[in-house]
């Protein structure tokens, strides 16, 4: 089980819950599974979110989460 | 990687060796993107509107195609339609369809055999317009009764009842709010604008684009990344996106300007419409003022706690920012994200707003939001300080974050050199240097996250033992230096038996573009990982010609030698011998890495400015410049200095001249650099640098990236250093004398 | 619209090119003469990318139609080194300071910085400053580039 | 478009009669050639002066004051010692137009003609009492210099006149000339504001002046009210203050992209109490 922390702007989406908990492995598994739980949060998934596991912003959805991992959810960051 | 893993003994890296591309720079022969020809090429020129929010009721392009000499004219119509998202976005901004939403959108494009030619030719389509009404200040697109840009392209972020321009919000913080401004004893609440701003890279925007029936294509372009050009001028197009071959040419500035596409697609559709002849197109100055991507305007309240002794206890900002007629590109969220990135913080709340208006679709500008977020914080923890007579240092280092700390944006930061580049700041002679009158010193911070991408390079050994490195990141500012030296202290060979080839769209996997001050940092990893790979296989050539296990070979200054039990039994083998006898001992030897690098570590920064400003007339000249900034490790120090240098400077310009000017006719006024006024070399001082290295434990050699952070801090601490020096407090850049003057003669506090 | 033939002296060599009236010097040094090394930034003489000399005197080659090339004298940034390629102590010191970092303006810096150097071999940095103030350069912030200027100014102070 | 390389003035003066449609005159061609490559204006018929006989010539007139001829760049004004003498001023405001390499190109006469009320020239010349040599179909005439632009973009010229050569009257005894201009960089901007003064000294007494006024009117303009408040004075501080008053009196500015008009009107005067003080300087000898 890892802990993800949404952002504000998502907890209308998950009846006011700032942090979420779910069974994942990986980034995609993490993303699916906060689906699964909340579909209102398709929409901003399917927008693009960018993932920080451990202090780390990482992409795509291969990244091993392990248990216990600090994982947060951000706006999608872009590169300048 | 772990830190101890970090070499730190170089041969190599962190020399300032002459850069691989220099001698071709300095006698011109060097080829940027309006420098190459094709044979049978035809010259593209592109008709755009005058207006800044109108429908196209007719394009009539019979005239022009009555001349001779002119081969084809485009329309929107010649483009696949049924587009969505941001493949939607690049294609209308690319030609309008049915409204035009900015002064400068194109509308139509024609190609002649000429380049004088097609201007005329472009001059005789006739478009018949019906002008809507338009709005092109972010303020002014959020009132409920602004013109409407674009219906029903608010996305899911955006609750119910928010005025009609507004297609994104965010929302995101940790703390308690309220107890955190309770337990302060200074609370400060302000507003902040800047004006929208353009990379000003000195090169215009060219192609030369080819595109046969078959759907077979190539493409001769300035870009910052190939790969981006092929994804996107496929989708603007409906090619596939493997058929066409897309080659950097050497690349004149980009600063994120030139990471997405915007005639490019227009020369394929020419080359197409006109048989397949390549078309080359290549913008004017006032096209690339007008008609690319600009960063976005934005509007700020920031709101601080203080205690006595510069505790911050909590930050609140509400940032508002247009980023043109599309959706996705306002960076308000990296804004957000960066503005209190350096404190710790134990409360913070950010809201933003994306907002649509009738301006160019904004692309990224080096650390795109992070300048504005640092003009807007920065300013008043600067003015806080001197209401409570602080140290603006001090009180950084007070709330500096540090390796284990929670982020303003959430996730804690790994390891990060903040309080190294204050320390080093406090310490520089200019931070002491005493000031005449009407002269002040200004402090502040930035940050920018930096950033891996997706990466591909390959490397592979030559003949004789020399090495060649297949990279897919444009060599912008000394990229191939820093990569040469990597590979060259990696392999333990001399940097001049390297080359570092920056290579078209067929030759490696996909690559992300240089940016997110990435290249040095991704490709770098990447380049190294390669030629890892590629001394494994010389290890293992030699190993097999001494007949012993591959794992009782190292590998030491650039040879290959048994080690432990074996250690001293064969000479060592160098890379030229094992490289002579590839052919007979296994074939080519190669390397290769792809993949998304991970531990990209973040780069914080100070910069220092004495200014002095005329009482009379308001103009403030820069008199002493420095910027401390942590690069993790400076493989080449003097393009770093330099990334510093030209980051400065172009925080300085848009803290004092430049931005966007527009009429009240909604058109740019001023899209030349005449009037957009960029530093010239007598606006400026010599530009002192300090490079921190707190390595990277990510990186094979320590980088972070260094090419963002630098643009963010000149923006507030100008106008800390205007405050100091005459009392009067700017807060809308940019801070032009008439605004300067304005706010002195109003009182101290403008 | 007739063409004009036009005969001039470009880096020593004698050229021969047919112009249109609306061409500029730059438009025929790139298209009509291959010699790309000058770059078109701007095309209202603000960035100086274009810089030439024009019987001596630095002009930006967008400011000067084609046609007024008849019978002049031109040298672009492809004639400043020796014709058996050693570079001028300039062009030297541009890449010993890491005075490029995109290279695009470098040609009309290099240009603008020779004809400075030519009338004043010992120039101040404000002096360098306001001669290269018509010189755009993006990248630099223009710290480095000063730095290589003076640089090759005292080398060729000292070579003499 | 048709390109004239005219070999005399009336050939020049004849082709611009006998043009049906937009011509125009090359002598620097800085302001020209822009319009072209931009398109706001293509000529039908482009005359080039710079290859008449004595277009390039300064020469002493036998008044003692410079005769210049419409092709000089201001590069080689800037470098005629003699001109730079008399009237540093002018040679000055002309040297601020443009960068080095618009210098190698730019000429006081197009400066004039291209009709800018921020043209940096200009109120230097005017300042000067410059006079201008026109020549057109029926003949020539001298002018004086603030006679010529009427308005942005526009001169007084006739169909077919042009500007042969600016002459500058004799220096004189005790006079002394500057201009100044502010920009908000240190080069390659229109002037936001510009400001020349001329005068002669009797002792230390300002004995005649002249104060010109740039960007804050349609056109360049003289302020004699300006001129008034310093003749007879020391330039003492109150003179000063009269004549930053005056100055500003006489601004009528528009606001642009470039400056709002309070701006320009209060950097008026305080760029005519500057200018006022180098050009009294000067007339007291000190050079620079």
């Amino acid at each position: 089980m890892v802990e993800v922390n949404l952002w504000s702007g998502l907890r209308r989406f998950t009846g006011d819950l700032a942090a979420v908990t779910v069974e994942a492995g990986t980034t995609g598994e993490m993303l699916d599974a906060l689906v699964a739980a909340f579909p209102g949060l398709g929409p901003a998934i399917a927008a693009g979110v960018s993932v920080a596991v451990d202090g780390e912003i990482v992409n795509g959805r291969h990244i091993p989460i392990t248990r216990g991992a600090e994982i947060y959810l951000l706006q999608r960051l872009k590169g300048g | 990687m772990a830190k101890d893993e970090i070499k730190t003994p170089f041969k190599l890296v962190g020399t300032r060796v002459p850069r691989p591309d220099g001698l071709d720079k300095v006698t011109g022969r060097a080829r940027y993107g309006a420098d190459f020809s094709a044979p049978g090429m035809l010259f593209g020129a592109v008709v755009r509107s005058p207006h800044a929010h109108a429908r196209i009721r007719k394009i009539d392009a019979s005239k022009a195609l009555a001349l001779a000499g002119v081969k084809a004219v485009v329309t929107r119509a010649d483009f696949p339609t049924g587009l969505e998202g941001e493949k939607w976005n690049l294609q209308d901004n690319a030609m309008a369809g049915d409204v035009a939403f900015y002064d400068g959108h194109a509308v139509a494009a024609v190609a002649a055999t000429s380049a004088l030619l097609a201007k005329d030719a472009a001059k005789l389509i006739e478009v018949d317009y019906e002008i809507l009404p338009h709005v092109t200040d972010v303020d002014e697109a959020m009132k409920p009764d602004a013109p409407v840009i674009r219906a029903g392209a608010a996305d899911y972020s955006v609750p119910e009842g928010m005025p009609p321009n507004v297609v994104r919000y965010l929302d995101f913080g940790h703390g308690d709010l309220e107890a955190g401004f309770a337990a302060a004893d200074l609370v400060r609440e302000r507003t902040y604008k800047t004006e929208a701003t353009h990379q000003g890279y000195i090169e215009p925007h060219a192609c030369v684009g080819q595109l046969g029936a078959d759907g077979k294509g190539e493409m001769w372009v300035t870009t910052q990344g190939q790969w981006y050009v092929r994804w996107m001028c496929a989708a603007v197009l409906g090619l596939d996106a493997a058929q066409l071959r897309v080659t950097p040419s050497e690349i004149g500035g980009g600063f994120g300007g030139k990471t997405t596409v915007f005639m490019e697609p227009l020369s394929l559709a020419l080359s197409r419409k006109a048989g397949g002849k390549p078309v080359k197109i290549v913008m004017d100055r006032s096209e690339v003022l007008r008609a690319t991507g600009p960063t976005a305007s934005a509007s700020m309240d920031v709101k601080l706690g203080m205690t006595k002794d510069g505790t911050i206890t909590a930050a609140r900002a509400e940032f508002r920012m247009q980023g043109g007629a599309y959706t996705g590109l306002s960076p308000v969220g990296e804004a957000l994200q960066c503005a209190f990135a350096p404190y710790k913080l134990p409360a913070v709340s950010h809201i933003g707003y994306e907002v649509l208006a009738n301006r160019p679709k904004a692309a990224a500008y080096r650390a795109p939001g992070s300048p504005m977020g640092a003009f807007a914080a920065e300013s008043l923890i600067d003015e806080m300080c001197r209401e409570l007579g602080l140290d603006p240092i001090e009180v950084r280092l007070k709330n500096a974050v540090t390796e284990g700390d929670k982020s303003s944006y959430g996730p804690t930061f790994k390891s990060i050199g903040l309080k190294e580049v204050l320390a080093a700041t406090q310490a520089h002679p200019n931070y002491a240097v005493p000031l005449g009158p009407n002269q002040g010193r200004g402090v502040a911070t930035g940050f920018w996250f930096n950033y891996n991408g997706d990466t591909s390079v390959s490397m592979a050994i030559a003949e004789d033992g020399t090495a060649q490195v297949a990279v897919g990141t444009p060599d912008i500012g000394g990229s191939r230096a820093s990569l040469g030296l990597m590979v060259a202290e990696t392999l333990g060979i001399p940097y001049e038996h390297v080359r570092v080839n920056v290579v078209e769209t067929g030759a490696l996997g996909v690559n992300e573009p240089s940016h997110g001050s990435r290249a040095t940092f991704a490709s770098g990893k990447a380049a190294v990982l390669a030629t890892q790979e590629a001394i494994g296989e010389m290890c293992r050539r030699a190993a097999a010609e001494w007949g012993i296990d591959p794992e009782a070979v190292e590998w030491v200054d650039g040879a290959a030698q048994p080690s432990g039990p074996n250690a001293g039994k064969f000479p060592p083998m160098p890379i030229a011998e094992i490289a002579g006898n590839m052919s007979a001992t296994g074939g080519p030897i190669c390397g290769h890495w792809q993949g998304l690098p991970e531990g990209v570590g973040a780069s914080f920064g100070t910069h220092v400015v004495d200014v002095e400003v005329d009482p009379e007339t308001g103009k403030t000249t820069v008199l002493r410049y420095l910027v401390v900034q942590d690069a993790g490790r400076a493989i080449h120090p003097s393009y770093v200095e330099g990334q510093y240098q030209g980051g400065a400077a172009q925080g300085i310009g848009w803290a004092l001249n430049e931005e966007y000017v527009y009429g009240t006719d909604g058109r740019l006024q001023n899209p030349i650099f005449l009037d957009y006024r960029i530093p010239v070399a007598s606006d400026l001082p010599m530009i002192d640098t300090v490079i921190v290295e707190v390595p990277n434990p990510g990186h094979p050699f320590g980088v972070r990236g260094v090419g963002e952070t630098g643009i963010a801090p000149p923006l507030p601490a100008i106008a800390n250093a205007i405050a100091a020096a005459t009392g009067a407090r700017l807060r809308h850049l940019p801070m032009t004398p008439p605004k300067v003057l304005a706010a002195i003669r109003a009182g101290a506090d403008g | 619209m007739s063409k004009i033939h036009v005969s001039a002296t470009v880096n020593g060599d004698p050229v021969e090119f047919l112009a249109d009236p609306r061409e500029t010097l730059l438009d025929c040094l790139r298209d009509h003469l291959d010699l790309t090394g000058s770059k078109e930034g701007c095309g209202t003489g603000d960035c100086g990318a274009c810089s030439v000399l024009l019987d001596g005197r630095l002009v930006c080659s967008c400011l000067v139609l084609g046609v007024e090339a008849e019978g002049k004298r031109v040298e672009t940034i492809e004639g400043m080194a020796e014709p058996g390629g050693e570079l001028h102590p300039l062009q030297r010191k541009f890449i010993e300071h890491a005075a490029l970092q995109c290279g695009f303006c470098t040609p009309g810096i290099l240009v603008a910085s020779k004809a400075l150097l030519a009338r004043n071999p010992d120039p101040t940095e404000e002096e360098v400053r306001y001669w290269l103030a018509g010189n755009l350069c993006r990248c630099t912030g223009y710290d480095k580039i000063v730095r290589a200027v003076m640089d090759a100014a005292a080398d060729l102070r000292g070579a003499a | 478009m048709r390109y004239h390389c005219a070999k005399s003035f009336s050939e020049a003066a004849e082709i611009a009669a006998g043009a049906p449609g937009i011509t125009r005159f090359l002598a620097g061609g800085t302001d020209v050639l822009v319009q072209l490559r931009s398109g706001l204006v293509t000529p039908d018929d482009l005359i080039d002066l710079k290859q008449i006989p004595g277009v390039h010539d300064i020469s002493r007139t036998p008044e003692g004051g410079w005769r210049i001829g419409v092709a000089v760049s201001g590069a080689e004004l800037g470098e005629h010692a003699g001109v730079k003498a008399d009237w540093p001023g002018v040679v000055e405001g002309m040297g601020l137009v443009g960068s080095t390499q618009v210098q190698g190109r730019a000429t006081l006469a197009g400066n004039l003609c291209n009709g800018s009320p921020a043209a940096d020239s200009v109120p230097g010349l005017v300042a000067a009492e410059a006079r201008v040599t026109v020549i057109g179909p029926n003949g020539a005439r001298e002018v004086p210099v603030e006679e010529i632009p009427t308005g942005p973009g526009k001169t007084s010229l006739g169909p077919g006149e042009l500007i042969a050569a600016i002459t500058l009257p004799a220096r004189g005894a005790a006079g002394g000339d500057a201009y100044q201009r502010f920009i908000p960089r240190t080069e390659m901007d229109i002037a936001v504001v510009g400001c020349a003064v001329n005068l002669t000294l009797t002792g230390e007494t300002i004995a005649a002046a002249r104060v010109a006024l740039g960007a804050v009117a349609p056109t360049v303009i003289l302020v004699p009210e300006a001129a008034a408040a310093i003749v007879g004075t020391a330039l003492d501080d109150a003179a000063l203050e009269a004549l930053a008053a005056a100055a500003r009196a006489a601004a009528s500015p528009i606001s642009d992209k470039r400056g709002t008009a309070e701006f320009r009107t209060h950097v008026a005067g305080v760029l005519a109490r500057r200018v006022a003080q180098a050009a009294y300087a000067r007339a007291k000898g000190d050079t620079k």
